[in-house]
């Protein structure tokens, strides 16, 4: 029997896989599994790379017209699939590997962690948007449960809080999704982007509006995010690695996805856009100077890369996209890095605060050394990866003649050095003596290693990847052609 | 007397009122109580103002179930059959999803002795 | 670590010295789509690579002594990577790349000091961010302009656009040259890093500052007269840039007086010397950048010679204060020929080469018609005196003040092979002044398209407005000594060497070892009552930043209350952000 | 403390005070009578105002006594000066500061007593606490009586000294270095343990005082 | 072979000059008090006195290469300053030299010294050296500003250039630039040590000093130096205002004129301490070359 190689996969293997799991724990694969999953899909993203970068893969799993799942695997949401399998396996061989809290290693967690990995690349992937909205749910019910997994007090108040908010912003989010398909008739997002034109004007603002901030609450957009540090607080920090690797990318590109697709003219909401993605980065970074939880201090830290990533796709302009898009994989690689380093030294004393890991340095090399990688490159200091991408969102805009972005990343960027490096002079005090309480494996720096290789490989060698971002970028911003291959040239 | 009802703007304005207060109910009530089972109910009546305004609106006076038995063969006259397949999967999720969310709370009250929003005070800046 | 490693960090250390002899062609490397990396090497990044290659070795030879931190020994090689890298740019993005690199790893290499504190360690990353960051944004617009990031002269540019960027990459150059009111994380971070770092930071690092101003004349050939036109002899522009080099010297100057500890003298004293280039460039004459690329050099070899010394003296007695050192010239009698030839040459005392510098400088300034600039600049170079005496006196004259300052012995090798190269190079180029004129700053001048100063020997410095021979000069003062030392000692009498330290005359006292004897940290601390001086001690610019800082902290606490309420009151924001875009929505659009 | 001895005043080691004078020349040569030439016509003074006699040396400087037309002229420091002027009465405090700075000149160096307390007390012949005999404890070339002797003599003494000089007499200070031993035994006599230390002599290490 | 014979003329006729216009110096001084006054040999006498000490006392060898090394700078100071013009001899090696490196080298050999003081170990040498260096601070300023006028007057820092376009009276920097004598000639009043500014040295009154621990025959080299050196920076006045001399007897007219004129100016005066010489040096000389420079460069230049 030959498996068709096809885009499903990227949603049905982790749904099956994780719906089996009692299986798996009698067979004791359950470790084996968490780790080869999103592997195995990493692998059939790089299996399914030069069919993409010829034309979009179109998959409709027909239940009855027009009813149907579509999924749609073009340049750019490859690069999303892609990051999301990476970022799995990255944080699941960490769970695996690092051997650590138990709750991360039973069942739950296994399913868990597949759905969630099901949901954003279902998510990423679909061409539906109820469909969307129901990964939507997928995604976040997975996400809710995993931050409440440890189920102490601050775990439980986490998941309630991440509940609450991330409930209301589906609702919102399906408020509007109703309202689409009231005035359009359609589902399929090709379909109701060529009729979304002919929506009166203030129905089209209110959908907007509802989009927004249904996707604004999850996608962690300036006045809707006031609930991020709690929940990464709260949460284990491999997870909330997730969270900022893996699911805000997601969303913003769903949020982006939809503005490049359904609007004509997308500049009409990107300087909207712009303008919140401008506010989230200066006010995360502002507000992250202050912080004295890791947890919480890399928590603004994603919020304010977010902000950068908005505001670069948000222009609309292919450099700034593709830039944004590529750094996007770069926070992704870079907070997760962090957040494994948050982990590690988070189990090795226990505590994330600022003045309890002063000399963690000399206890802890190596997650101290991993974390001034990852701080270097969040920072956008070459030679890693956050430069190559900073400098191609920052070259967009300069070509286009517009320098008030600029103006404001270099200053974010300048602020969060400010909180940066404080962590690092704190994490190299050298009048603490710091002993570390709990012992942590050297595998479980083995992930890590992977994403500081990676951080470091790309930041020298961009141009190994550049291609794929130009061209994930020309598929987002490309409205006609997505039109095209998904309705047939006649429409 | 109730003739006006068949009228499908007069019953779609009727229905957008009703799901619009209900909405605003629901609104109320995640903004004004603490207790979190009650937050979550109001969560629900949210999202049942949303179903309700989706079953509502896509229904026009005079059409009948998409159901195709009984003869019938043919989609005309029917509902449009989307929306209701939509809202039962959306109240699949909903459902989940206030599932989750009272266990959540269940263990939160177990653990802690507390139901009220405002005293979930773990998570916080120093 | 073993002896290969050893062998290969010293190797790496080499690695700016064979690049300038093995360089001969133009790698390219592509970035990411649009940008590609160009490494060329011109004469004018030749010239600071030079120095960087002098520089170098002498610093990895003594970082190498056991125990070795090898932290340091990766980040210095990172740092010697990046400081190449920025030289070898041919285009602004590797020139952006290797700024930055310099800037962490130097950074990171600035925490293995114990001694670093948090304030310093801010202050430093945050100040040389911020100086990236302008270059950065100065890069960019040079692009929006250009459309290529190749350094080359930007000819094509509209006045807003010129003046832009000259205000960007020129604030950014201040910035890391550290001249007024920009300077501020200098004299901390020199003081607290690892000592040895300390002479890299003020030999190398500082440096780049003065390459990138430099480099700022090439990129707009009228930066400096294009936008005022000229004031007097020189460009109206470069008034007010040597205007604020000098005031940096005269500034700096008076506060390395007023130190207390030497490394924070020396600090001062490398803003001091920086501000005299920024003063030269100012004038941009071709007299001028051949003092400013001659003051460059000295100042590189100087304090180079001078933070090793004191590496060694602190290595040896573990004391960096006036105040417990003292009498070290018997026990530390090369250490002390380092110092005494590193202030010779700081001082610009003929026949140095640092007279040399200072002397194109002068010329420069008389040929601008900038008297009282100049007038500025001997006050300045005059009260360096005092410091460079203070320098010599306290540690290494005068009374031992501590038990290990009594008991000190000389330092460790590797520390001295630096120090007496560093000597020798001092005394070449002081009989040579033509030497570094000829080999290493005429290139520089023609790549740069000026008239070069020429030389018609090596031991002529030769100008249109004079010119002095450094090998007669020394021969003379030699022959002098000479004389003078070998009549003295023909006369008839008795030397008789003092019984003790405290044999002095003392007002018929007898002082002893609980006697103040040691006029070390207080000298100079009279100069506050000159009402100028005084004036000029009691401000400060540090209240300044620490209140920008302390801003910072309000306004994140302020903004930090939105991110720790309740739930409710994030879906409140939600929904009223929500309602009142609609209602905006509603009313532009006339709904 | 002043210990009092038994053998008290100039009664005792009389042989031991008397410089041999004018026979002893120390080199003939024409340089040497050159030399000894120049030194007379410069002689630098500290002078060492230890009691009322400090009053009487300033005017010597004025426009009235003029001592600079003889080459004779102030010196701040002990190292610069060829005379040391002891003015007046010598309290054993001050005794310690003069042996000091006597030690402290360069030879040839040369002693002015001024005033009768320096040659035997004088008025305070029968003080607790002051020297009676200051030749006891540094040698004295010229000795000013008087009480107080006025500038004029103080002149007179000053050419009675050049003439010695020029003469090419051997001066006090050959007498202090040969008998070095009887010196510091009548310092250490009275001084005690206050005794400065002998770095100038760096050769004697005759006690405990070196 | 000339040139060492020319050096030796030098430094003997700078010599002797010194200890004469000191000698003369110290009569007139007396003079002015309605004394008699020592012999114009006087300062001839004390320095030979010195020099036939029999006893030296050093604080170790850098103790001694000091003065070894400000006299070496005072002979390199008289051979770099030209003593005649239109002459083959009193040259020394001037060619070699500029009046910029002059100055500096007036530095130099106090410079060295001051080692020779902080290795004495004296805290009150080193407070010498601290006013000596503060008061060089001040004077410097508009010593150099003044210069500097001259200079840029002949577009030229070779003092033999400067001395060639001054034939005739008429040519004299005296006449031609008046501005910038007057504003030299305080700061080279304190630069001869002479009278309001004297309180580094203190001759006799003052304890503190950078020669508190010099005595015998190296205080007869700093003697020796000091006396050189003073009719060097005479030299190099009368070189640059007054049009340098033709031949032996006309320089030391003319130095001596100027020897007058500063001394006169100094007897008269009172002594001022460090801190206020150095503010009177900012606020007197030096805005009298701020002025100069505006009527001298700035006004031509905008005229123009």
């Amino acid at each position: 029997m030959t498996l068709p190689l096809t885009p499903v996969w990227f949603v049905a293997l982790p749904l099956l896989l994780a719906f089996a799991s009692p299986l798996w724990v009698r067979l004791r694969l359950l470790m084996p599994l968490l780790v080869g999953t999103p592997a195995a899909l990493l692998l059939l993203a790089f299996v399914l790379l030069p069919e993409v970068r010829t034309a979009p893969l179109l998959e409709t799993i027909v239940i009855a017209p027009p009813l149907g799942i579509h999924l749609q695997l073009d340049s750019a949401s490859w690069i999303l699939v892609a990051l999301i399998s990476f970022a799995g396996l990255l944080t699941n061989a960490f769970i695996w590997l690092a051997d650590g809290e138990p709750y991360l290693r039973d069942r739950r967690a296994f399913v868990f962690l597949l759905l969630l990995i099901a949901g954003c690349n279902g998510m990423v992937l679909t061409g539906d948007l109820f469909n969307l909205y129901v990964f939507l749910e997928i995604a976040g019910v997975s996400a809710y449960a995993l931050s409440a997994l440890r189920r102490d007090a601050s775990a439980l108040e986490a998941g309630l809080k991440y509940l609450i908010i991330g409930s209301v912003a589906a609702v919102f989010f399906l408020f509007s999704v109703v309202l689409v398909y009231l005035q359009t008739g359609q589902l399929n997002l090709a379909a109701i982007a060529v009729g979304f034109g002919e929506i009166p004007g203030p129905m089209q603002i209110l959908i907007g509006l509802l989009m927004l901030v249904g996707l604004g609450i999850k996608a962690e957009l300036f006045p809707f995010n006031f609930w991020v540090p709690d929940i990464y607080q709260g949460s284990h920090p491999a997870v909330a690695g997730l969270y900022s690797g893996l699911l805000v990318k997601v969303f913003l590109f769903v949020l982006f996805h939809l503005v490049f697709l359904l609007l004509a003219d997308p500049k009409v909401v990107g300087i909207w856009l712009m303008g919140l993605g401008a506010a989230t980065m200066l006010i995360a970074e502002v507000v992250a100077l202050r912080q004295e939880d890791l947890r919480r201090m890399l928590a603004y830290s994603s919020l304010g890369q977010i902000g950068l990533i908005t505001l670069a796709l948000g222009f609309g302009v292919e450099a700034t996209t593709a830039g944004g898009l590529f750094h996007m994989v770069n926070h992704t690689l870079v907070k997760l890095l962090l957040f494994l380093t948050a982990a590690v030294l988070l189990r090795s004393f226990v505590s994330a605060q600022l003045a309890d890991l002063a000399g963690a340095g000399r206890a802890r090399p190596l997650a101290a050394a991993l974390f001034v990688l990852g701080a270097l490159a969040v920072m956008g200091l070459p030679p890693l990866s956050g430069f190559a991408s900073k400098l191609w969102i920052l070259k967009g805009f300069a070509e286009a003649g517009v320098f008030w972005p600029v103006a404001l990343i270099l200053l974010a960027a300048l602020i969060e050095a400010g909180y940066y490096f404080r962590w690092i002079k704190v994490l190299y005090d050298p009048s603490v003596q710091l002993q570390a309480v709990h012992p942590v494996g050297r595998l479980a720096y083995a992930p890590m290693a992977v994403a500081a290789g990676l951080i470091i490989l790309l930041g020298v060698a961009p141009f190994l990847v550049d291609a794929l971002f130009s061209e994930g970028a020309q598929a987002l911003l490309d409205r006609g052609a997505t039109l095209t291959a998904v309705l047939g040239a006649g429409s | 007397m109730l003739a006006f009802l068949d009228d499908p703007k007069v019953l779609h304005g009727i229905y957008a009122l009703g799901a619009l207060t209900l909405f605003f109910i629901g609104l109320y009530g995640l903004l004004a109580k603490r207790h979190l089972l009650k937050m979550l109910i109001s969560i629900a009546v949210m999202e049942l103002s949303v179903y309700l305004l989706f079953i509502g609106l896509a229904t026009s006076p005079g059409e009948t179930a998409p159901i195709l038995s009984d003869g019938l063969t043919a989609f005309t006259d029917m509902a449009d059959p989307v929306p209701q397949a939509l809202t039962l999967t959306a109240i699949v999720i909903g459902l989940a999803v206030l599932g989750l969310g009272v266990s959540l709370a269940i263990q939160y009250h177990r653990l802690t002795g507390k139901v009220d929003v405002a005293s979930m005070t773990e998570l916080k800046e120093l | 670590m073993s002896w290969m490693l050893r062998l290969l960090f010293l190797a790496v250390s080499l690695s700016p010295a064979a690049l300038l002899m093995a360089w001969d062609a133009d790698l390219s490397w592509p970035l990411i789509e649009g940008v590609r990396l160009s490494l060329t090497l011109t004469p004018l990044a030749g010239f600071f690579l030079v120095l960087l290659a002098l520089v170098a070795p002498l610093i990895a030879l003594p970082m190498l002594r056991r125990p070795s931190d090898v932290p340091s020994l990766v980040l210095f090689v990172l740092l010697l990577i990046g400081m190449q890298l920025l030289l070898l740019a041919g285009d602004f993005v590797s020139f952006f790349i290797g700024w930055e690199v310099m800037t962490w790893s130097s950074y990171l290499l600035l925490l293995r000091s114990p001694r670093t504190d948090m304030v310093t360690s801010q202050s430093y990353i945050l100040f040389n961010l911020a100086s990236a960051f302008l270059l950065l944004a100065g890069i960019l617009v040079f692009y929006s302009v250009t459309g290529d990031f190749l350094i080359r002269a930007a000819t094509e540019v509209s006045r807003p656009q010129a003046l832009s960027l000259v205000v960007l990459f020129g604030l950014a150059f201040l910035i890391k040259a550290g001249t007024l009111p920009l300077h501020i994380w200098i004299p901390r971070s020199y003081d607290q890093a690892p000592d040895l770092f300390s002479a890299f930071l003020s030999g190398s690092i500082s440096k780049m500052g003065v390459y990138g101003l430099i480099l700022l004349l090439t990129l707009f050939p009228d930066a400096l007269t294009g936008f005022a036109g000229r004031f007097l002899n020189g460009p109206a522009v470069g008034y007010l840039l040597a205007w604020v080099g000098v005031i940096t010297s005269i500034v700096a100057t008076f506060k390395a007086i007023s130190q207390e500890d030497m490394k924070r003298l020396l600090a001062y004293s490398s803003i001091a010397q920086v501000g005299y280039i920024t003063t030269a460039i100012g004038v941009g004459s071709s007299l001028a950048l051949a003092g400013a690329l001659y003051l460059a050099l000295v100042h590189t070899l100087v304090k180079v010679l001078l933070f090793i010394s004191v590496a060694g003296i602190v290595l040896q007695t573990g004391q960096r204060r006036f105040n417990d050192l003292g009498r070290l010239i018997e026990r530390m009698p090369i250490s002390f020929f380092g110092v005494l030839i590193g202030i010779i040459g700081l001082a610009g005392m003929p026949p140095l080469p640092g007279f040399a510098a200072k002397y194109l400088v002068f010329v420069s300034l008389v040929d601008a018609r900038w008297l009282l600039l100049l007038a500025a600049m001997i006050l300045a170079s005059t009260a360096a005196f005092i410091y460079c005496y203070k320098l010599v006196y306290a540690p290494f004259l005068g009374h031992a003040n501590s038990p290990e300052a009594r008991e000190a012995r000389e330092a460790p090798w590797p520390y001295l092979v630096p120090q007496v190269i560093l000597m020798g190079l001092l005394v070449l180029f002081g009989l040579f002044p033509g030497l570094a004129i000829d080999v290493l700053i005429d290139p520089v001048l023609v790549g740069l398209q000026m008239a070069p100063i020429g030389s018609e020997s090596w031991a002529k410095l030769s100008t249109a407005y004079g010119g002095y021979d450094g090998v007669v000069l020394m021969l003379v003062f030699g022959t002098a000594f000479a004389l003078v030392t070998g009549l003295f000692l023909l006369l008839r009498g008795r030397m008789r060497r003092a019984g003790s330290p405290h044999d002095l005359s003392f007002a018929g006292e007898v002082p002893t070892a609980e006697t103040p004897l040691h006029y070390g940290a207080g000298m100079g601390r009279e100069l506050r009552r000159i009402p100028l001086v005084g004036w000029i001690l009691r401000q400060g610019t540090q209240g300044f930043y620490l209140g920008l800082a302390g801003q910072m902290r309000a306004a994140a606490a302020l903004l930090g209350t939105l991110y720790v309420g309740r739930p409710q009151t994030w879906i409140l924001i939600a929904v009223v952000v929500f309602a009142l875009s609609l209602a905006v929505q509603a009313m532009m659009g006339g709904l | 403390m002043y210990h009092k001895t038994q053998c008290e005043g100039f009664q005792c080691e009389q042989a031991m005070l008397e410089v041999p004078d004018g026979v002893e020349a120390v080199r003939e040569g024409v340089l040497d009578r050159l030399i000894a030439w120049m030194r007379q016509k410069s002689l630098f003074v500290l002078a060492y105002g230890t009691g009322c006699g400090a009053i009487e040396m300033r005017p010597l400087m004025t426009s009235r006594f003029d001592a600079e037309r003889f080459g004779v002229i102030g010196a701040a420091t002990p190292r610069q000066a060829d005379v040391l002027i002891i003015s007046g009465y010598l309290a054993l405090k001050t005794l310690r500061r003069v042996i000091r700075s006597y030690e402290q000149m360069q030879e040839p160096k040369y002693v002015i007593a001024l005033g009768s307390c320096t040659i035997n007390g004088g008025m305070y012949w029968d003080s607790y606490n002051t020297v009676k005999q200051v030749d006891r404890y540094i040698p004295v070339d010229i000795y000013i009586n008087g009480c107080m002797p006025r500038p004029e003599a103080l002149i007179e003494g000053f050419v009675a000294l050049q003439a010695r000089i020029k003469n090419g007499e051997k001066g006090g200070y050959h007498h202090y270095r040969e008998n070095i031993d009887w010196y510091k035994a009548n310092q250490r006599k009275v001084l005690g343990d206050q005794v400065p230390p002998a770095y100038t002599y760096d050769w004697y290490h005759a006690g405990d005082v070196a | 072979m000339h040139a060492v014979v020319d050096s030796l003329a030098m430094i003997a006729v700078s010599y002797v000059m010194g200890f004469l216009f000191y000698g003369f110096y110290r009569q007139l001084n007396a003079r002015v008090q309605r004394r008699w006054g020592p012999s114009i040999w006087q300062n001839f006498f004390d320095n030979m006195k010195f020099f036939f000490k029999s006893e030296t006392l050093t604080h170790g060898p850098m103790f001694f290469f000091g003065p070894m090394i400000i006299m070496a700078g005072a002979f390199t100071t008289v051979l770099f300053v030209p003593f005649l013009k239109d002459s083959d001899w009193l040259q020394g090696f001037s060619q070699y030299g500029n009046l910029i490196l002059i100055i500096y080298l007036l530095v130099v050999g106090p410079l060295g010294n001051a080692l020779a003081v902080g290795s004495s170990g004296n805290p009150f040498g080193v407070m010498g050296v601290t006013r000596g260096l503060t008061r060089l601070m001040g004077l410097e300023v508009p010593f150099f500003l003044g210069l500097a006028l001259v200079m840029l007057q002949h577009e030229t820092t070779s003092v033999h250039a400067i001395m060639a376009a001054q034939d005739g009276l008429a040519n004299w920097g005296l006449v031609t630039n008046p501005i910038a004598f007057c504003v030299i000639l305080l700061p080279f009043i304190a630069s001869q040590n002479g009278s309001p500014f004297d309180v580094v040295g203190a001759p006799v009154e003052v304890y503190a000093g950078p020669r508190v621990e010099f005595g015998g025959r190296l205080l007869g080299v700093l003697m020796t130096q000091n006396m050189m050196m003073s009719i060097a920076k005479l030299v190099l006045v009368v070189d640059l205002f007054m049009g340098g001399a033709t031949n032996i007897l006309v320089l030391i007219g003319k130095a001596f004129a100027l020897f007058l004129l500063t001394t006169v100016v100094s007897m008269v005066f009172p002594r001022l301490k460090t801190e206020q010489a150095v503010d009177f040096f900012w606020k007197v000389p030096l805005g009298l070359g701020v002025l100069a420079v505006i009527l001298t460069v700035w006004l031509p230049s905008w005229s123009a």
